[in-house]
């Protein structure tokens, strides 16, 4: 009967839920399908009961007299104390859970991630920095420590289990182990505007020679300046900005170089060096028409200064080809 | 279907087995709404408590800008004020009409004075640019101090609104009574606005020390 | 029993309430100059809840009124305590995180 | 004129016209009118609901993002607002309570209509937003985010406010009303399980509403004034505005709840000719539940920076909040045995009220469990779980209410027929369109996106379809109930046997309700053998 009931549960619990990711996911996994078996007793005792009332008790003639039963103490005992035992038993299993899931283990791999309207920023100690791409060592504990930027946003990854609110003006943490190298999917489950669903980041998880690597490598090694600057703008700017001239919530890129931009109190002004590294720096100075909807952040301190040089780069020579 | 029904010796609306249950439906009828206003306050204290605990050097700062000595004065004011409402209600029960009007009249004198002080104090403030959030301009920048004064502005804001509507029931009240609407019979509009006036002061005795003084 | 009788309390109990009232607001002010620190809070609270508990008992008649009117107050000033109880045993337990870059 | 006490409340002093109708005292013709605009704001906002699932079709988006997560704040405010919270208490409450304990009328008349004017000056404002700028903050308005968006949020706060005034001074006139208008004879536990749900349901709305009415003023001062307590820029602390929503938002789902399970106790115990099992048992869960659901409001807030240590206080309270509605749940069934029970269209809904509301509350014990609810929050499982419990519970309960009563409010009766195929077409739909759901948050879709990831559309696709099933649903009622009143039989005074002081009186009841105010000896549901 036992066998029966585990094969029951794990396949129950299976085929709904998402790939488990980390050990504590299978633990979380295991106590939902306990969870899950024990409502489905209790859900067949009592609509079961229900139904099988309602037909053997069925109204034959109108005003049939009907047993005067007011209470039944042992009963009510019964189906008030099973109850509570089986949320007390859930509670506390679902204590010791989340007790491992908040106790950071002290020598974590950690990643500070950034949020805000509508990407994730991933820096790593080693200074390096991307966005919307998290790579992470398999089989190693890794801390998150977040933040946002303007609202709260939320850090969700379905296959682990995890979720923490990333509130601004304070951190939070989430860590995890992951098992396997793979890409799993990273959502922002708290709602935070016009972007929230496409708010998404790819979690890489990779082992550990191949992650040590991957930190070490400069991105932008045998790369020319322009195709530096595109690897950037192809980063953190494509929530917003698309390299056509597509508009999407910021405008298009393509053959911006010494365009006349028609500002919004009416001024025009050359996109030159200049112009480029100011909008990326002090974005609220000078705003295209029409595009006033959305505040743009600053990337100061964002982008070093060799950065700011390939995206210029990028879009002197993008004009000429 | 009109309402009007001869209170004053006893008779009670038509929906009510007698006058007795019906000014105690009254009664729990405003006790309930106090217990409203009582939660309702309650979120600013609680907001008052949890900044006082964030940022406690804010708030002693804050309060050395405040004048403690008209608070003091506005504390007196309102008790005194209380007094009065409470003595109306028990001339009205004793049919002495002319002592409980007078009452009411100094009570809503006293709601007066207390709404000048406190237009003194806001002057002062505004003058010096000690206002909450982004307005706040004062010379002195101390870390969090526009909190305190965020939390300052909205309590004795939201409770001089209070004392505002107040005034308004004295008034009506005081009309009603010096047409003769009330005996010792039936009064139970102003055992009502005398419940809500003690309630208003309730609060301010609550404010007076935690803006003032800590 | 048509005409119940509300009770009426003596001209002097009033006056005898609002003089303890005066006597309590000098306290108040006079206690504030000493600097008790953390303690200063409490006590404001303690003075300040026998000035309210006398103008609920007396002036706002509860002592000689309906039980229920009081348990209604009580109720009150219950949930108050058990929102703000709970938002700052919260804030007071937070574990903070910090950034280490 | 024939004797005034004989003559229908509607045609009372042939004061018939739209004047007498908004300047009437009755709280017969009060709930009418709550009905009335009740009715018309659950059709605006489903009409919401049904765009919002049509976006959602497939991934790629049919509405601007924008218009979408307007669309979602619209159905959120609308449904719970305006809908679900005056729902059963105004609407059936304010016909039913004086008529269930032998009074003449609310304590309050006057204030009572205060109330219906309150919802609807506060519809009209929040509705006035759609033209001013639009709100696209979610019915939360969770800060920072709403303090920063262009939407009108003001407006739609000014608003909400003005109608919790409508569910402050509705509690207020019923807890009075009980206290002191119950009929001579009438003790506390003579009164009917409706009364009881309605009484706590009182108690709640006069305790929770006044911290959501300072919530939404600081919300409102702090966008106007930069006060500073909710915004993380000026030193405040964006989970405090949480701990200060939810303390009320939590509650107030017990609003909702409460006084649907005070009608499923009346038609178990009606469409059973039984005595209801446990009436104390039931009363004291009932008490139970409003009690409790003050100390829960943390479950909302797991995931959001709480303490750990809140969150287990918070999650272990939620347990306890599950025990006396497991207990009612199990005395409902246990009424059934050995009873007479006829499967009349509110039988029905009250059986489609056990099995949905049954899945919806240990779906809910599942989000208590904290672990769980790491993975579940903001996905579509907790869409699907609080869419069994408000519109699996109180919803259908609220029609079955509304088919129940209809006689003694109109004294017709609805077509048996139409309100069956109304009450398949809804169940059916609603399980086509919120089982999926929970497939969905298990895969882990977050709430509020307009579009998703490709490996959710055939799940979405069955949804939506459920959502056209239920819609046309309603439209049967609504046709039932139209039909009904321009052409539906006559009723007669006691159509289904109620037991309850409410079937004493004629149908449709007289002004004054009852000729004598009738003296109580027995309990609410003597059937006796």
């Amino acid at each position: 009967m036992s066998v029966f009931l585990l094969l029951i549960q794990s396949a129950f619990a299976e085929r709904f839920m998402p790939y488990q990711g980390t050990a504590i996911a299978a633990e979380i996994d295991y106590l939902y399908s306990f969870l899950l078996i024990v409502s489905l007793i209790a859900f067949v005792i009592l609509i079961g009961g229900m139904l099988y009332f309602a037909l053997k008790y069925r109204r034959k003639a109108d005003n049939e007299p009907t047993p005067r039963i007011t209470h039944n103490t042992a009963l009510e005992f019964l189906w008030s104390g099973i109850p509570f035992i089986i949320f007390m038993i859930a509670f506390a299993w679902g204590l010791i859970i989340h007790k491992k899931m908040v106790d950071f283990p002290d020598k974590a791999f950690e990643v500070h991630v950034t949020g805000y309207r509508w990407a994730w920023d991933f820096q790593y100690k080693s200074g390096k920095k991307i966005t919307n791409e998290l790579y992470v060592p398999a089989g190693e504990p890794v801390k998150l420590i977040m933040t946002s930027k303007d609202v709260i946003h939320s850090f969700f990854i379905p296959a682990f289990r995890v979720k923490q609110d990333v509130v601004p003006g304070r951190y939070t943490a989430l860590w995890f182990e992951a098992k396997t190298p793979g890409v799993y999917q990273v959502f922002c489950t708290e709602y935070c505007g016009t972007n929230h669903s496409r708010m998404l980041a790819k979690l890489h998880v990779l082992p550990k020679k191949k992650f040590e690597k991957w930190l070490s490598d400069n991105p932008y090694k045998g790369l020319s300046l322009a195709q530096r600057g595109e690897k950037i703008l192809k980063g953190s700017c494509a929530a917003c900005h698309g390299l056509s001239n597509a508009r999407k919530i910021g405008p298009g890129f393509q053959g911006l170089w010494g365009k006349e931009r028609v500002l919004e109190d009416g001024t025009t002004v050359v996109a030159d060096a200049e112009y480029i590294r100011n909008s990326i720096l002090y974005p609220q100075k000078q705003i295209v028409k029409s595009y006033n909807q959305v505040k743009m952040n600053s990337y100061q301190g964002q982008l070093s200064e060799d950065e700011l040089t390939y995206i210029i780069e990028y879009f002197k020579n993008e004009k000429g080809n | 279907m009109s309402m009007a029904v001869d209170h004053l010796n006893g008779e009670a609306l038509h929906h009510f087995p007698d006058a007795h249950t019906e000014f105690e439906a009254s009664k729990l009828g405003i006790w309930l709404f106090l217990c409203t206003e009582i939660l309702m306050f309650g979120g600013l204290f609680v907001a008052y408590f949890i900044f006082h605990g964030l940022y406690p050097e804010a708030f002693v700062e804050g309060a050395k800008y405040t004048d403690w000595k008209l608070g003091a004065a506005n504390t007196v004011v309102l008790l005194f004020s209380s007094l009065t409402i409470a003595l109306a209600v028990h001339f009205l029960q004793k049919d002495n009409i002319k002592a409980a009007a007078v009452n009411l009249a100094i009570t809503f004198g006293c709601a007066a004075l207390f709404m000048l002080i406190k237009g003194i104090e806001y002057s002062h403030k505004i003058h010096e640019g000690l206002l909450p959030g982004r307005w706040f301009s004062h010379a002195k920048e101390a870390q969090e101090l526009p909190t305190y004064f965020a939390i300052y502005f909205t309590t004795t804001g939201i409770h001089g609104l209070h004392v505002l509507i107040g005034m308004a029931l004295i008034i009506w009240v005081f009309i009603r009574t010096i047409r003769g609407g009330f005996n010792s019979r039936y009064y139970t509009a102003v055992e009502g606005v005398a419940l809500y006036w003690h309630l208003v002061d309730l609060v301010w005795i609550f404010l007076f020390p935690l803006l003032y003084l800590v | 029993m048509s005409d119940h009788k509300h009770h009426i309390m003596p001209l002097k109990v009033y006056v005898s309430v609002f003089a303890c009232l005066l006597v309590l607001t000098v306290v108040t002010v006079w206690v504030s100059l000493f600097d008790f620190g953390k303690l200063n809070m409490w006590i404001a609270m303690f003075v300040a809840s026998i000035k309210a508990g006398l103008v609920a008992m007396y002036f706002m008649q509860l002592k000689y009124d309906n039980r229920l009117y009081l348990y209604i107050l009580l109720a009150g000033f219950a949930f108050l305590a058990l929102l703000l109880g709970v938002t700052v045993f919260d804030i007071s337990t937070r574990v903070m995180q910090s950034s280490t870059l | 004129m024939a004797h005034d006490s004989q003559v229908s409340y509607l045609k009372y002093g042939n004061q018939t016209g739209l004047w007498s109708w908004l300047t009437t005292l009755d709280h017969k013709k009060i709930g009418i009118m709550y009905f009335i605009s009740i009715f018309i704001f659950f059709f605006i906002g489903g009409m919401f609901a049904l765009l919002m699932r049509l976006e959602l079709l497939h991934p790629e988006p049919l509405f601007s993002a924008d218009q979408y997560n307007q669309m979602m704040t619209y159905h959120g405010a609308i449904m719970t607002f305006m809908v679900i919270i005056p729902g059963v208490p105004a609407f059936l409450g304010n016909f039913l309570l004086p008529l269930m304990i032998g009074a003449k009328d609310v304590a309050f008349p006057r204030v009572n209509l205060m109330s219906w004017y309150c919802l609807m000056i506060g519809a009209a404002i929040s509705f006035a937003t759609i033209f001013f700028g639009g709100v696209d903050t979610g019915w939360t308005f969770y800060t920072p985010y709403s303090l920063e968006t262009s939407g009108n949020t003001i407006m739609m706060v000014l608003g909400a406010f003005v109608m919790g005034f409508s569910s402050i001074l509705t509690g207020v006139n019923f807890i009075v009303t009980i206290h002191r208008l119950r009929a001579p004879g009438m003790g506390f536990f003579q009164m009917p399980l409706m009364v009881w749900a309605l009484y706590s349901t009182a108690i709640i709305q006069v305790v929770a509403t006044p911290v959501l009415a300072i919530t939404l003023l600081l919300l409102a001062l702090e966008k106007v004034f930069g006060v500073g307590i909710f915004d993380p820029k000026l030193g405040g602390d964006p989970v405090l505005f949480q701990h200060y929503f939810w303390f009320y938002s939590h509650p107030a789902v017990y609003i909702m709840i409460l006084p649907s399970m005070g009608i499923i106790s009346e038609l178990i115990t009606t469409f059973s000719r039984k005595i209801i099992f446990g009436y104390r048992a039931i009363v004291y869960s009932t008490f139970g539940i409003a009690s409790v659901s003050f100390f829960v409001w943390g479950h909302h807030m797991f995931v959001s920076g709480q303490s750990y240590w809140t969150g287990w206080i918070f999650s272990l309270l939620t347990m306890l909040v599950g025990v006396p509605t497991a207990i009612k749940a199990f005395n409902w069934v246990a009424t059934m045995y050995r009873g007479s029970i006829s499967f009349k269209a509110p039988m029905l809904f009250a059986f489609g009220y056990l099995f949905l509301f049954s899945i919806g509350g240990i779906t809910g014990i599942y989000l208590a469990v904290i672990p769980i609810d790491v993975h579940f929050h903001d996905t579509y499982f907790v869409v699907a779980h609080f869419h069994y419990v408000m519109v699996g519970g109180t919803l259908l309960a609220l029609t079955g209410g509304l088919y129940y009563w209809f006689p003694k409010m109109f004294g017709k009766i609805c077509s048996e027929l139409g309100s069956q195929i109304s009450f398949f077409l809804i169940f059916v739909g609603f399980n086509v369109t919120f089982f999926p759901q929970f497939v969905l948050g298990h895969m882990g879709m977050p709430r509020r996106y307009h579009t998703y990831l490709p490996e959710f559309e055939t799940l979405n696709i069955i949804s939506t379809v459920g959502s056209w099933m239920i819609a046309s649903g309603f439209f049967v009622t609504l046709g039932v109930v139209i039909y009904a009143l321009l052409k539906g039989p006559k009723s007669g005074d006691n159509p289904w046997g109620g037991t309850t002081l409410e079937w004493k009186t004629s149908s449709p009841p007289p002004h004054e309700n009852f000729e004598t105010i009738p003296t109580v000896t027995g309990g609410p549901y003597e059937y006796g053998s």
